[in-house]
C-alpha cells in the first residue's frame, strides 16, 4: 500500500478550504495566504503526479482502491489516465492564479454580523471547487466521478450568486437581482443535467451491476457484457445529456453567459477554465468508454451540434456589448471545437482535443483575467465604457492582446496546435464539418480585434485617462500563463507525449482506426 | 334473511355517513357521520362474523366501539376549544390556512 | 337464513366453552411497546400526582429514560437475532417482531428522542413572569386572548401532558409497523393518532390556526380511518380473519383449511380488492400520498413546530412500514392489481408535491409540501417489490426522518415578535445575519434536494436503484424530473438566506438550549454521515429487509 | 553551416523580445538594437549565400532540423528549416532590404516616443517572415504566414490612437484571415492526402515529384485553389485586394518594408514553392493568372485614381503583384521570371516608398499630392532617387523593371492560344497604366509650380531634404533598382541560379521576344505622353475635379469596399443581431419559458388548497373512489 498520492492530491485543497474557512474574521488576510500556500503545496503534490506517471506505463496509473459502499457496488476507485493527469495538472496549476487574481474581490463590502465572514468563504469555496475537481478527474468509479460531478455545484453556485463582480459590488438591488438568477440559473441548468444522468447512472448498475469504469469497459470490450443497443443508447444519453450541459454545448449552454457575466473574472475562469473542463473530460472517459457503439451512432448528430456551437458562439460573441460574455461565447465556441474533436473519433481529433481543454484553460485564463483586471479599474463591463486604454496602460493592453491572440488561436501560442489538431482530426472523417468549422477562425479573430479595437485602441476616453498600469500582483498572475501560451505553442510535445498513449487506448475501445490518406508514402 | 343483506345496509350507512362528512358543514354533525361510518363498518364485521360463523368480526366490533369512544374524547374536545374561541362549529370557518 | 342455520349458531355460541387457554405473550420481545405505554402511563400519574412546578422535569425524567430503555431494547432484541433468525410472530400472532419493525421501531424511537428535546425547549420564547416557557399554550382549555389564558400564564402553567400524549404516540407508532392482524392495525394507528391530534391543537402562539389544524386533523384522520376500518371489514369478510398470514395465504389460495363460507367470499374478488384499496387509502393519508395529502400543509403550518417536526417524521416512518407489510406480507399475491395503481399513486405525489411546494411563502407548508414529493419518492421504492426495494425504504425513512426533525428544529430558532417567523420573506439575509443557522439549514435543505455527500442523496439513490431494479424505470424518470423541480425551490430559499439583504426589521436567531442544540446536531450528524459513509446503515437495513409470514 | 540558418530567425526575435518586454530604459538605443539586429541577419544570409555559391547547383539545399513540434499518432510536424536558391532570395532580399528600411526608420520615427515598440514590432516581422520562407514544411509556414499577418496588423494600427489606423489594421488581419482559412484547409486536404505536409515527401524536386504524382488532379487542384485563396489574401490579389489601399495608414516604412517588398510577395512564393502541385492541376493555374490578370489591371486603374501618394503606389503595388502572380500562374516558363520581378519590385517600389516617405516627411505628413509640386528644388535627393526608382518601375529599358516585367509580357504570350494572347495583352495594357500613374505621381509631386498651403495649425510646410539615415538607404536602393535587373538577366543569371528549385521551360511564344519589348516600349511612350499632356502641360487643380464615372469609382477602389460594406459588414451585423436576439428568446426563452409554466401550473394548483376541510374529505372520497375503481378495473381487464 503506497502512499495514496492521488487521494492527497484532493484532500490537501478540501482541508485546505475547510481551514480557511475557519480563520476567524478579523484575519482576512491569514486567510488569503492560507489559501494560496494550499494551491501551491496542492500544484506541488500534482507535479509529483506528473512526474510519477508513466506515459508508457499501464492505462490507469497510481490507483487507489478502497470499498466504499457495496451496496450500491461503489468503490472508491482512483487512478490516472494521460487526459486525466494532464486536467489535474491545469487545475492544479490555474487555482493559485485565480485565487492570487482574486486577492482583493471578496472583501467585505457592507459588515453584516462579526461572524459574516465573505473572505474566508471565497477562498474556502474556491478550494473546495479545486478538490472536487481534481478527484472527478481521478475518480475510474463511475459512483464516485458522479457524487462530485454533481456535489461541484454548490460551492460553484456560492461562488457565483454570493461574490458579484466589483463593477456593480454593494446594494444594487438589480445586479444582485441579476446575480442570483445567473446563480440559480448555472445551478438548475446543471442539476437537472446531473439528475438526468443519475437516472442512466442507476440504469447502468442494473445493467452492470456495478460502477468500476475498468470492469465495465473491459466487459465492454471482450463482449462478457452487451447491453441492448437501445438501452446503451439511452444511458449513454443520459451520461452526455450531463456532460453537454457542463460543457456546454449548443443548445444547452445559455447559462454560461450570465453565469461568466456575474461572476467575479476569477470566478469565471474557474467555472470555464477548471469546472468545464470536467464535462468535457468525462465525453472522452465516460461517454467513449462505457458506451463505445452509442457514441459512434451519435456522432453525427453531436458534431453538427458541435459546428453551431463552433459558429454561433462566435457570432454571438461578435454581437455581445458586455466583455465577459463576449468572452463566455467565445469558450462556447471553444467548446464546440474540443468536443468535435473529441467525437471525430481520429487520434489528431482526440489528441487535439485533450490538448484544447489544456490550452483553452489558460488562454481564457489568461485573457479573462486581465479582463478582470480592467473592468475592476473602470467599474464597467460594459465595452462601450472603454477607449484607448492602450495609451494609458501599455503592458495591460499587451497582455490583454496576447490573451486575445491566443484566443483567436494564432499560430505559436498554444491553442492553434490543439485547434489545428482538432480541424484536421475532423476533416480527416468528416471533411464537410472539418471545413465549416474553419470559419470560425475568421470569426475568432473578429471578434477578438473588435473587443481590442474598441477596448485598447482609439482616443483616450475621459473616463480611462487615469487609469493605472498592471500592478506586480497583477503581473505575477498574468505572465507566468503568457509564457506558457508561448512556450506550449512551441513545443507542445511535453503534454502530447502525456496524452497520445491515452487517446490511442481510447481510439481502440470505440474500434476507430485513423483513415489511412490516399497516398501512401513510398517508403 | 341472507346475512348479504346487511352488507348492502352496511355500505349504505357507511355511504351515507361520508356523504355527510362531505356536505355538512357543522363540526359536531360531520363528526357524527364519522361515528355513522364506524357504526357501518361494525354491522359489516357482525354480518361477516355470522357469515363465517367464527367470533372474530363481533369481537373486532367491540374494540371499534372503544376506539371510536376514545375519538369522541379527543375530537369533542378539539371540536369544543375551537367552537370556544370562535364560537362557531362551522368547519367552513375554520379555513385561516390555505393555498 | 333457514332455521336450522340459526339454530345451529345459536347451539355453537351457546355450548360453555371447555376452556379457555390463557394468552401467550412474549413480555420480552414486546419491551419497547411496553415500556412505553408503561413510561406513558406513569406519565400521566406525575401529571396527576406532583407538584406543578417540578412535572416538566419528571415529566422529562421520565420520557427520556422510557425512550432510551425502549431503544436499548430494541438493540438487545436485534443483536439477539430477533431480526434476522429468531424472527417471528408475538402476542397470539397479533405483533410480529421482525426485521423491519425492528429497524423501524429504533428509527421511531430515536425520532421520538430527539423530538422530545425539542418539545422540552424553553429558551427560544422570552421569559414571561419570570417562568421560561416552551412551546406549548399554557393551558389547552382556555380560550385564546381571555383572561383565564392570561391568569394561566401569570402562573406559569405548563402544558406538560404533552410528554404522556408524546409517549402514547410513540408508543401506537411502534406498533403500527409490526401490527400483523389488521385490528391490531386499526388500534395502533387509532392510538398514535389520537394525541398527535390533540399535541396539534396546544401551540402557545398562533393558537387559532394551532386549534384549526387540530379540528382539520382530527375529521380528516378519523374520516380515513373509517375507510381503513371498513376496508378491514371487507377484507375479514374475504378471508375470514384479520390475520395476515391466513389473509395472505387465502389471497394467494394458498389456505388448507376451507370451509363452505369461506368457499363463496374467497369466490368474490370485489371484498379483497375494495377492502385492500381503502385500507391502503387509510395508510396513504398518513404517509401524505396525492390526492390523500391535502391535510399536510394546514396541519404542520397550524401545529407548534416540534409537534410538526416529530409528526412528520415519525408518523410517515410507522405508516410507511404498515404499508410495506401490507403489500408484502398480506398482499404479495395481489401484486399485480395494485403495482399500477401504486405507481400512478407514486407518479403524481412525487410531481404534485414538488410542484405545488415552488410557490410557497411560508417555511412550513413549503417543507410539508417537500415531504409530500418525499411520500412520492418512498412510494418509488415501495412498488420494487424486492428486499432490495425494503431496506432502500428503510434506510430511506431513517435518513429522512433525522433530516425533518433538524430542519423543523431549526425553523423554531428564527423568530420575530410574533413568535417564529415562518413567512420566507422574513428568511431574507439570515446567512449574514447568522451564517452557522443558515448553513445548518441550508445542509438540510440539500439534503432534502439529494445532493451528493447527504444522506437525501444516498437514500434517494437507494430508492431509485431498488425500484430500476423492480422494472420500474419510468418512476426513476418522474423521480429525477420531479427532484429538479423540487430542487429550484431549496435553491429558493438558499438564495433567499444567503444572496439578498437582510431587513431591517428581520427576526432574530434565538440561541437554543443544549436540547434543541442536540437535536440539530444529531440531525447534521446523520445526515452527513449517512451521506459521507452509509454502507454500515445499508447493511443494517439489508439484514432487516425481510418480513416474517 | 545549416546551423545558421536558425540565427537567421533567432536575432530579429531576440530583437523582439528584448524591445518589446524591455519596458522604457531601453528606450534610448532600442532602434539601434533592432537596426544591428536585422543587419546581424543580413550578415548571416550573407554568409549563407556565399556557402551556396561554393557549392554546384544541385546540392545547394540545406536541411536544419530543430525539433519535433507536434508529435501525435499518425500526425508529424516538425520545426525544419529548408534553405534553397530560392528561400535563399528571400532571405536576402527581406533582410537586406529589411535592414535598410530599419535604418532609414531610425530617422523616420525620431520625434514618436513609441519608438522602441515600433523597432520591436519590426524585428517580430523580419522573423516572421524570414520563418515564411525557411519553413521547411506548410504548418511551420503557416506559423510564419499569420506571423508576418500579426507583425503587419500590429504596424498598419502602430499610430492606434487614430481609429482609421486601428481600423485599417483589423480589416488587413481579417482579410488575411480568410486567406489563412484557404492555406489551413490546404494543409488538412494534404495532410488527409499524403498522411503530410512536409516540402520534401509531398513536393519533391521540379525533375522528380513526390507525393503529388499519385494524387487525383481533382485533389490537386482544390489544393492549388485553397493555397491560391491564401496567396490572394497575403498578397492583396482580387477579390482579397481591399485592405491594402488602408494598410497605408501605417509608418511610410512599414508600407515599404511590408507592404511593397516583403510580405505582400509571399502569395507569389507559396505559389512558386507549390509550384509542383500547381504544375499538375492545370485548371488552378489558369485561375491564378486570371486572378493575377485583373488584379494587374485593377490596381493599375485604381493607382491612376489616387491622390493620396502612398496609396497611388499602394495600387501600383497590387498590381505588379499581379504581374508575378500572373507569371507564377503560366507555370515552368514565368516562375522564374515572377520571382525575379519580385526581387527588382522589391528594390524600386521600396525606394519610392521611401521616397514618398521622405516627401511625407519634408511636407508635415502631407500625402496629398495636389498639394504638392515642384519638390524637385527642395529635396534633389529625394528627387533623383525616387525619378530612378519610377523609371525601374515603367520598364525604362536597362533599368531593373524592364528587365523583369519584359520577360513576364514575353513568357504570357508564350502561353499560346487565345490565352497567350489575352494575358499577353492585359500585360500589355497593364505596362502602359503603370506608365500613365506613375508618371502622374511623379508630375505631380516633384514638378509643376509649389501647390502647398498652411495645415490647419496654419504653419507653413518648410520642404527640406531629410537626413543621412533616410536618404542612404534610399540611395542604395536606388542602385538596386537601377541595376539589379540588369545584373540578373545578363547571362541569365538569376534563371540559372533558381532552375534547379523551379525548374524552367522556354514556351515557344507567337511573337518573338524583340515585338515583344518594341510593343512595350510603345505603350510606355503612350502612357508616359498621355499623363504628361494631362499633369505635364497645364496646372493641377489642388481639389480634385469630379472626374469621369471610372475614375470616381476608382477613387474608391472600384467600389470594391463598398460592396463589402454592404454585403459582409452590414450583413454580418444584421446577423450577430438577430442571433443575438434569437438566443435571448429562443433558446433561452424555451428554457426560462419551461420554468414559468411549471410555476404558472403550481399557481394553479395552489388553488386548489383552499383552506375547507370539506374540499380535502372530497378529494380523499374521490381519491379513495378511483383507488377502488382503477384496483377493481386493473383486475378486469
Amino acid at each position: 500500500m503506497s502512499f495514496p498520492l492521488l487521494t492527497a492530491t484532493a484532500a490537501l485543497p478540501a482541508i485546505g478550504a475547510i481551514a480557511t474557512a475557519a480563520v476567524p474574521a478579523a484575519r482576512r488576510t491569514a486567510a488569503k495566504w492560507l489559501a494560496l500556500l494550499v494551491s501551491l503545496a496542492t500544484l506541488a503534490l500534482a507535479i509529483i503526479v506528473l512526474v510519477r506517471f508513466d506515459p508508457d506505463g499501464a492505462r490507469y496509473q497510481l490507483t487507489e482502491s478502497h470499498a466504499w459502499i457495496a451496496d450500491f457496488g461503489v468503490r472508491y476507485e482512483l487512478g490516472v489516465d494521460g487526459i486525466g493527469v494532464a486536467l489535474l495538472a491545469l487545475t492544479a496549476l490555474l487555482i493559485p492564479f485565480i485565487i492570487l487574481a482574486g486577492w482583493h474581490d471578496a472583501d467585505p463590502l457592507e459588515t453584516g454580523s462579526k461572524r459574516w465572514r465573505p473572505t474566508q468563504g471565497f477562498f474556502a469555496l474556491i478550494l473546495a471547487v479545486e478538490a472536487m475537481v481534481i478527484i472527478s478527474f481521478e475518480a475510474t468509479d463511475v459512483f464516485l466521478f458522479y457524487i462530485f460531478f454533481e456535489a461541484m455545484l454548490i460551492p460553484m453556485y456560492f461562488l457565483i450568486g454570493g461574490f458579484g463582480d466589483r463593477a456593480h459590488a454593494g446594494s444594487d438591488e438589480k445586479a444582485a437581482a441579476q446575480r442570483s438568477y445567473a446563480a440559480v440559473k448555472f445551478l438548475l441548468y446543471n442539476l437537472v443535467g446531473g439528475l438526468i444522468m443519475l437516472a442512466a447512472v442507476i440504469g447502468l448498475y442494473v445493467v452492470a451491476g456495478n460502477f468500476s469504469l475498468q470492469e465495465i469497459a473491459e466487459a465492454r470490450a471482450n463482449g462478457s457484457l452487451d447491453m441492448a443497443t437501445n438501452t446503451e443508447r439511452w444511458l449513454f444519453l443520459g451520461f452526455f445529456f450531463a456532460f453537454a450541459v457542463k460543457a456546454p454545448l449548443w443548445p444547452l449552454h445559455t447559462w454560461l453567459p450570465n453565469a461568466m457575466g456575474e461572476a467575479t473574472a476569477p470566478v469565471a475562469v474557474l467555472i470555464t477554465a477548471v469546472v468545464d473542463k470536467v464535462g468535457t473530460f468525462a465525453m472522452l472517459r465516460f461517454c467513449l468508454q462505457l458506451f463505445p457503439e452509442a457514441s459512434k451512432w451519435a456522432t453525427p448528430a453531436i458534431l453538427v451540434l458541435a459546428v453551431i456551437s463552433i459558429i454561433y458562439g462566435a457570432l454571438l460573441a461578435v454581437g455581445q456589448r458586455d466583455i465577459k460574455r463576449l468572452v463566455a461565447y467565445a469558450s462556447i465556441s471553444h467548446f464546440g471545437f474540443i468536443i468535435m474533436g473529441i467525437f471525430a473519433m481520429t487520434s489528431q481529433g482526440q489528441s487535439g482535443a485533450t490538448l484544447y481543454m489544456v490550452n483553452h484553460g489558460i488562454s481564457t485564463a489568461a485573457l479573462m483575467l486581465v479582463a478582470g483586471f480592467l473592468i475592476s479599474r473602470r467599474g464597467s463591463r460594459l465595452i462601450a465604457d472603454y477607449g484607448g486604454v492602450q495609451k494609458v496602460a501599455p503592458v495591460l493592453a499587451g497582455t490583454f492582446l496576447i490573451g486575445g491572440l491566443a484566443t483567436l488561436s494564432l499560430p505559436g501560442l498554444a491553442p492553434f496546435v490543439s485547434e489545428f489538431l482538432v480541424l484536421v482530426g475532423t476533416f480527416a472523417r468528416y471533411p464537410v464539418i472539418g471545413i465549416i468549422a474553419t470559419f470560425g477562425i475568421v470569426l475568432a479573430a473578429l471578434y477578438t480585434l473588435v473587443l481590442y479595437q474598441r477596448t485598447m485602441t482609439g482616443p483616450v476616453k475621459p473616463e480611462v485617462s487615469a487609469m493605472p498600469d498592471l500592478r506586480a500582483r497583477e503581473l505575477l498572475v498574468v505572465a507566468p500563463l503568457v509564457v506558457l501560451l508561448i512556450f506550449l505553442g512551441v513545443y507542445p510535445k511535453p503534454v502530447t507525449d502525456i496524452v497520445n498513449p491515452a487517446v490511442k487506448s481510447t481510439m481502440s475501445d470505440v474500434h476507430k482506426k485513423d483513415p489511412k490518406p490516399e497516398v501512401e508514402a513510398a517508403k | 334473511m341472507n346475512p348479504v343483506n346487511y352488507l348492502y345496509l352496511a355500505a349504505l350507512l357507511f355511504t351515507i355517513g361520508a356523504t355527510g362528512v362531505l356536505i355538512r358543514r357543522n363540526a359536531i354533525v360531520v363528526f357524527m357521520c364519522i361515528e355513522l361510518m364506524l357504526n357501518a363498518c361494525n354491522l359489516a364485521f357482525v354480518a361477516f362474523s355470522r357469515m363465517h360463523g367464527n367470533l372474530d368480526g363481533q369481537i373486532i366490533a367491540f374494540f371499534t366501539m372503544v376506539v371510536a369512544a376514545a375519538e369522541v374524547v379527543v375530537g369533542l374536545a378539539i371540536i369544543v376549544s375551537l367552537f370556544r374561541s370562535r364560537h362557531s362549529a362551522s368547519v367552513d370557518d375554520a379555513s385561516l390556512m390555505k393555498l | 337464513m333457514s332455521a336450522v342455520a340459526v339454530h345451529s349458531l345459536w347451539t355453537t355460541a351457546a355450548d360453555p366453552i371447555s376452556k379457555i387457554d390463557a394468552p401467550k405473550i412474549e413480555y420480552g420481545q414486546l419491551s419497547p411497546t411496553l415500556i412505553i405505554l408503561g413510561a406513558a402511563i406513569i406519565g400521566v400519574l406525575v401529571e396527576a400526582f406532583v407538584p406543578r412546578k417540578s412535572r416538566y422535569y419528571a415529566q422529562l425524567f421520565v420520557s427520556v429514560v422510557a425512550l432510551c430503555a425502549a431503544f436499548a431494547a430494541v438493540v438487545a432484541l436485534a443483536s439477539d437475532g430477533y431480526a434476522t433468525t429468531k424472527a417471528g410472530i408475538a402476542a397470539m400472532g397479533a405483533i410480529a417482531v421482525d426485521g423491519p419493525a425492528l429497524f423501524l421501531q429504533g428509527t421511531i424511537l430515536l425520532a421520538g428522542l430527539v423530538g422530545l428535546f425539542t418539545f422540552a425547549e424553553r429558551r427560544l420564547d422570552p421569559e414571561t413572569h419570570g417562568n421560561r416557557v416552551d412551546s406549548f399554550a399554557a393551558q389547552a382549555a382556555s380560550v385564546p386572548g381571555s383572561d383565564s389564558e392570561k391568569a394561566a400564564v401569570k402562573a406559569g402553567f405548563t402544558t406538560t401532558e404533552v410528554f404522556p400524549l408524546l409517549l402514547f404516540a410513540v408508543a401506537g407508532m411502534l406498533i403500527f409497523p409490526a401490527a400483523n392482524d389488521l385490528l391490531t392495525l386499526f388500534v395502533a394507528l387509532e392510538v398514535f393518532s389520537l394525541p398527535l391530534y390533540l399535541l396539534c391543537a396546544l401551540a402557545r402562539r398562533k393558537r387559532l390556526m394551532s386549534q384549526e389544524a387540530a379540528v382539520k386533523y382530527f375529521l380528516l384522520g378519523s374520516f380515513a380511518s373509517a375507510f381503513t376500518l371498513f376496508g378491514i371489514a371487507l377484507l375479514y369478510g374475504y378471508a375470514g380473519s384479520v390475520s395476515y398470514g391466513t389473509i395472505a395465504k387465502v389471497v394467494d389460495g394458498t389456505i388448507t383449511t376451507v370451509d363452505p363460507a369461506l368457499v363463496d367470499t374467497m369466490g368474490n374478488d370485489a371484498l379483497l380488492l375494495i377492502g385492500a384499496a381503502m385500507i391502503v387509502m387509510g395508510l396513504l393519508f398518513k404517509v401524505g400520498a396525492v390526492p390523500f395529502h391535502m391535510w399536510t400543509p394546514d396541519v404542520y403550518q397550524g401545529a407548534p413546530t416540534p409537534v410538526t417536526g416529530f409528526m412528520a417524521a415519525a408518523t410517515k416512518v410507522a405508516a410507511f412500514g404498515a404499508l410495506l407489510r401490507l403489500l408484502y406480507v398480506v398482499l404479495p399475491g395481489l401484486r399485480w392489481d395494485w403495482r399500477p395503481v401504486m405507481w400512478a399513486v407514486a407518479i403524481v405525489t412525487m410531481l404534485g408535491g414538488a410542484i405545488v411546494a415552488i410557490t410557497q411563502t411560508d417555511i412550513k407548508r413549503l417543507l410539508a409540501y417537500s415531504s409530500i414529493a418525499h411520500a412520492g419518492f418512498i412510494l418509488a421504492g415501495v412498488i420494487a417489490t424486492t428486499p432490495d426495494g425494503v431496506s432502500s425504504v428503510l434506510f430511506y425513512l431513517a435518513a429522512y426522518s433525522f433530516v425533518t426533525i433538524g430542519a423543523f428544529a431549526v425553523v423554531t430558532l428564527v423568530r420575530d415578535a410574533g413568535g417564529e417567523a415562518t413567512h420566507l420573506s422574513k428568511w431574507a439575509g439570515l446567512g449574514r445575519r447568522s451564517p452557522l443557522v443558515a448553513a445548518v439549514f441550508a445542509v438540510f435543505l440539500l439534503a432534502f434536494a439529494g445532493i451528493p455527500l447527504t444522506s437525501g442523496f444516498a437514500g434517494k439513490f437507494a430508492v431509485f436503484k431498488a425500484a430500476a431494479e423492480g422494472g420500474a424505470a419510468p418512476l426513476v424518470v418522474v423521480g429525477v424530473i420531479s427532484s429538479a423541480i423540487a430542487a429550484f425551490f431549496y435553491i429558493r430559499v438558499i438564495v433567499l438566506m444567503f444572496f439578498s439583504e437582510p431587513r431591517p426589521e428581520g427576526p432574530t436567531v434565538a440561541v437554543p438550549s443544549p436540547l434543541t442544540m442536540t437535536a440539530i446536531g444529531v440531525g447534521v450528524a446523520v445526515t452527513l454521515v449517512l451521506g459521507v459513509a452509509p454502507q454500515y446503515f445499508l447493511d443494517l437495513a439489508n439484514q432487516a429487509g425481510v418480513f416474517v409470514r | 553551416m545549416e546551423n545558421l540558418i536558425a540565427l537567421l530567425i533567432a536575432a530579429p526575435l531576440l530583437g523582439a523580445a528584448v524591445l518589446l518586454t524591455g519596458g522604457r530604459r531601453l528606450d534610448a538605443v532600442g532602434h539601434w538594437i533592432g537596426t544591428i539586429l536585422a543587419a546581424v541577419s543580413f550578415v548571416f544570409g550573407a554568409i549563407l549565400f556565399a556557402d551556396l555559391l561554393g557549392k554546384n547547383a544541385e546540392d545547394r539545399t540545406l536541411i536544419q532540423h530543430l525539433w519535433t513540434w507536434i508529435p501525435v499518432e499518425g500526425f508529424q510536424a516538425d520545426v525544419t528549416f529548408r534553405l534553397d536558391q530560392l528561400s535563399m532570395t528571400f532571405v536576402l532580399l527581406i533582410t537586406g532590404v529589411g535592414s535598410l528600411i530599419h535604418l532609414y526608420s531610425i530617422g523616420y520615427m525620431e520625434h514618436d516616443e513609441r519608438r522602441r515598440r515600433f523597432f520591436g514590432y519590426l524585428n517580430l516581422f523580419l522573423a516572421a517572415m524570414l520563418l515564411l520562407v525557411l519553413a521547411d514544411n506548410y504548418l511551420l509556414l503557416y506559423v510564419g504566414w499569420e506571423g508576418v499577418g500579426l507583425a503587419s496588423y500590429l504596424l498598419i494600427g502602430f499610430w492606434q490612437h487614430k481609429p482609421s489606423a486601428a481600423t485599417a489594421a483589423k480589416k488587413a488581419f481579417l482579410v488575411n484571415r480568410v486567406g489563412d482559412m484557404g492555406l489551413s484547409i490546404a494543409i488538412m486536404l494534404m495532410f488527409t492526402t499524403f498522411g503530410t505536409f512536409a516540402f520534401g515527401p509531398v513536393l519533391g524536386s521540379h525533375e522528380k515529384p513526390g507525393l503529388v504524382e499519385g494524387a487525383s488532379e481533382a485533389t490537386l487542384t482544390g489544393i492549388a485553389l485553397m493555397l491560391l485563396l491564401a496567396a490572394c489574401g497575403k498578397s492583396a490579389q482580387v477579390p482579397l485586394q481591399s485592405w491594402l489601399g488602408d494598410a497605408m495608414e501605417g509608418p511610410t516604412p512599414v508600407s515599404a518594408l511590408i507592404h511593397a517588398a516583403t510580405m505582400v510577395t509571399a502569395g507569389v512564393y507559396l505559389i512558386v514553392r507549390s509550384a509542383n502541385i500547381f504544375n499538375l492541376a492545370p485548371d488552378a493555374q489558369l485561375v491564378v493568372t486570371v486572378v493575377g490578370g485583373v488584379t494587374l489591371l485593377f490596381g493599375a486603374i485604381v493607382g491612376c485614381a489616387k491622390d493620396d501618394i502612398k496609396k497611388a503606389l499602394a495600387g501600383s503595388t497590387m498590381s505588379q503583384i499581379g504581374y508575378m502572380v500572373l507569371a507564377a500562374g503560366l507555370g515552368p516558363i514565368g516562375y522564374v521570371f515572377a520571382i525575379m520581378h519580385l526581387v527588382t519590385h522589391g528594390f524600386f517600389k521600396a525606394g519610392l516608398f521611401l521616397g514618398a516617405g521622405s516627401v511625407m516627411h519634408g511636407m508635415n505628413d502631407e500625402v496629398d499630392m495636389r498639394k504638392y509640386g515642384g519638390l524637385r528644388k527642395y529635396m534633389p535627393v529625394t528627387f533623383v532617387t525616387f525619378g530612378l526608382g519610377y523609371l525601374a518601375i515603367i520598364g525604362f529599358p536597362g533599368l531593373s523593371g524592364f528587365f523583369s516585367k519584359d520577360k513576364i509580357i514575353e513568357a504570357a504570350f508564350a502561353k499560346g492560344g487565345t490565352e497567350g494572347w489575352i494575358l499577353g495583352g492585359v500585360a500589355l495594357l497593364g505596362a502602359a497604366i503603370t506608365a500613365f500613374y506613375m508618371t502622374r505621381v511623379m508630375l505631380m509631386t516633384f514638378f509643376g509650380e509649389k501647390r502647398w498651403q498652411p495645415d490647419a495649425e496654419g504653419h507653413e510646410p518648410h520642404p527640406h531634404e531629410s537626413p543621412k539615415s533616410m536618404t542612404i538607404p534610399m540611395i542604395v536602393l536606388a542602385f538596386g533598382s537601377v541595376f539589379a535587373g540588369g545584373f540578373f538577366s545578363i547571362g541569365d543569371r538569376f534563371l540559372h541560379w533558381l532552375e534547379p528549385v523551379t525548374g524552367h521551360s522556354h514556351g515557344d511564344s507567337p511573337v518573338s521576344a524583340l515585338t515583344v519589348t518594341l510593343a512595350t516600349m510603345v505603350v510606355l511612350v503612350i502612357g508616359v505622353a498621355i499623363a504628361y499632356a494631362q499633369y505635364g502641360r497645364r496646372p493641377v487643380p489642388v481639389v480634385a475635379p469630379r472626374g469621369s464615372l471610372l475614375t470616381r469609382a476608382a477613387r474608391r477602389d472600384l467600389l470594391q469596399d463598398d460592396f463589402n460594406h454592404v454585403v459582409l459588414v452590414r450583413g454580418g451585423e444584421h446577423l450577430t443581431r438577430s442571433l443575438v436576439y434569437v438566443d435571448h428568446t429562443l433558446v433561452d426563452g424555451v428554457v426560462n419559458g419551461t420554468a414559468a409554466s411549471v410555476g404558472g401550473l403550481s399557481g394553479r394548483m395552489r388553488k386548489l388548497q383552499n383552506g375547507y376541510a370539506r374540499s380535502y374529505a372530497v378529494s380523499m372520497f374521490g381519491g379513495a373512489a378511483i383507488l377502488v375503481a382503477a384496483t377493481l378495473l386493473m383486475r378486469a381487464v
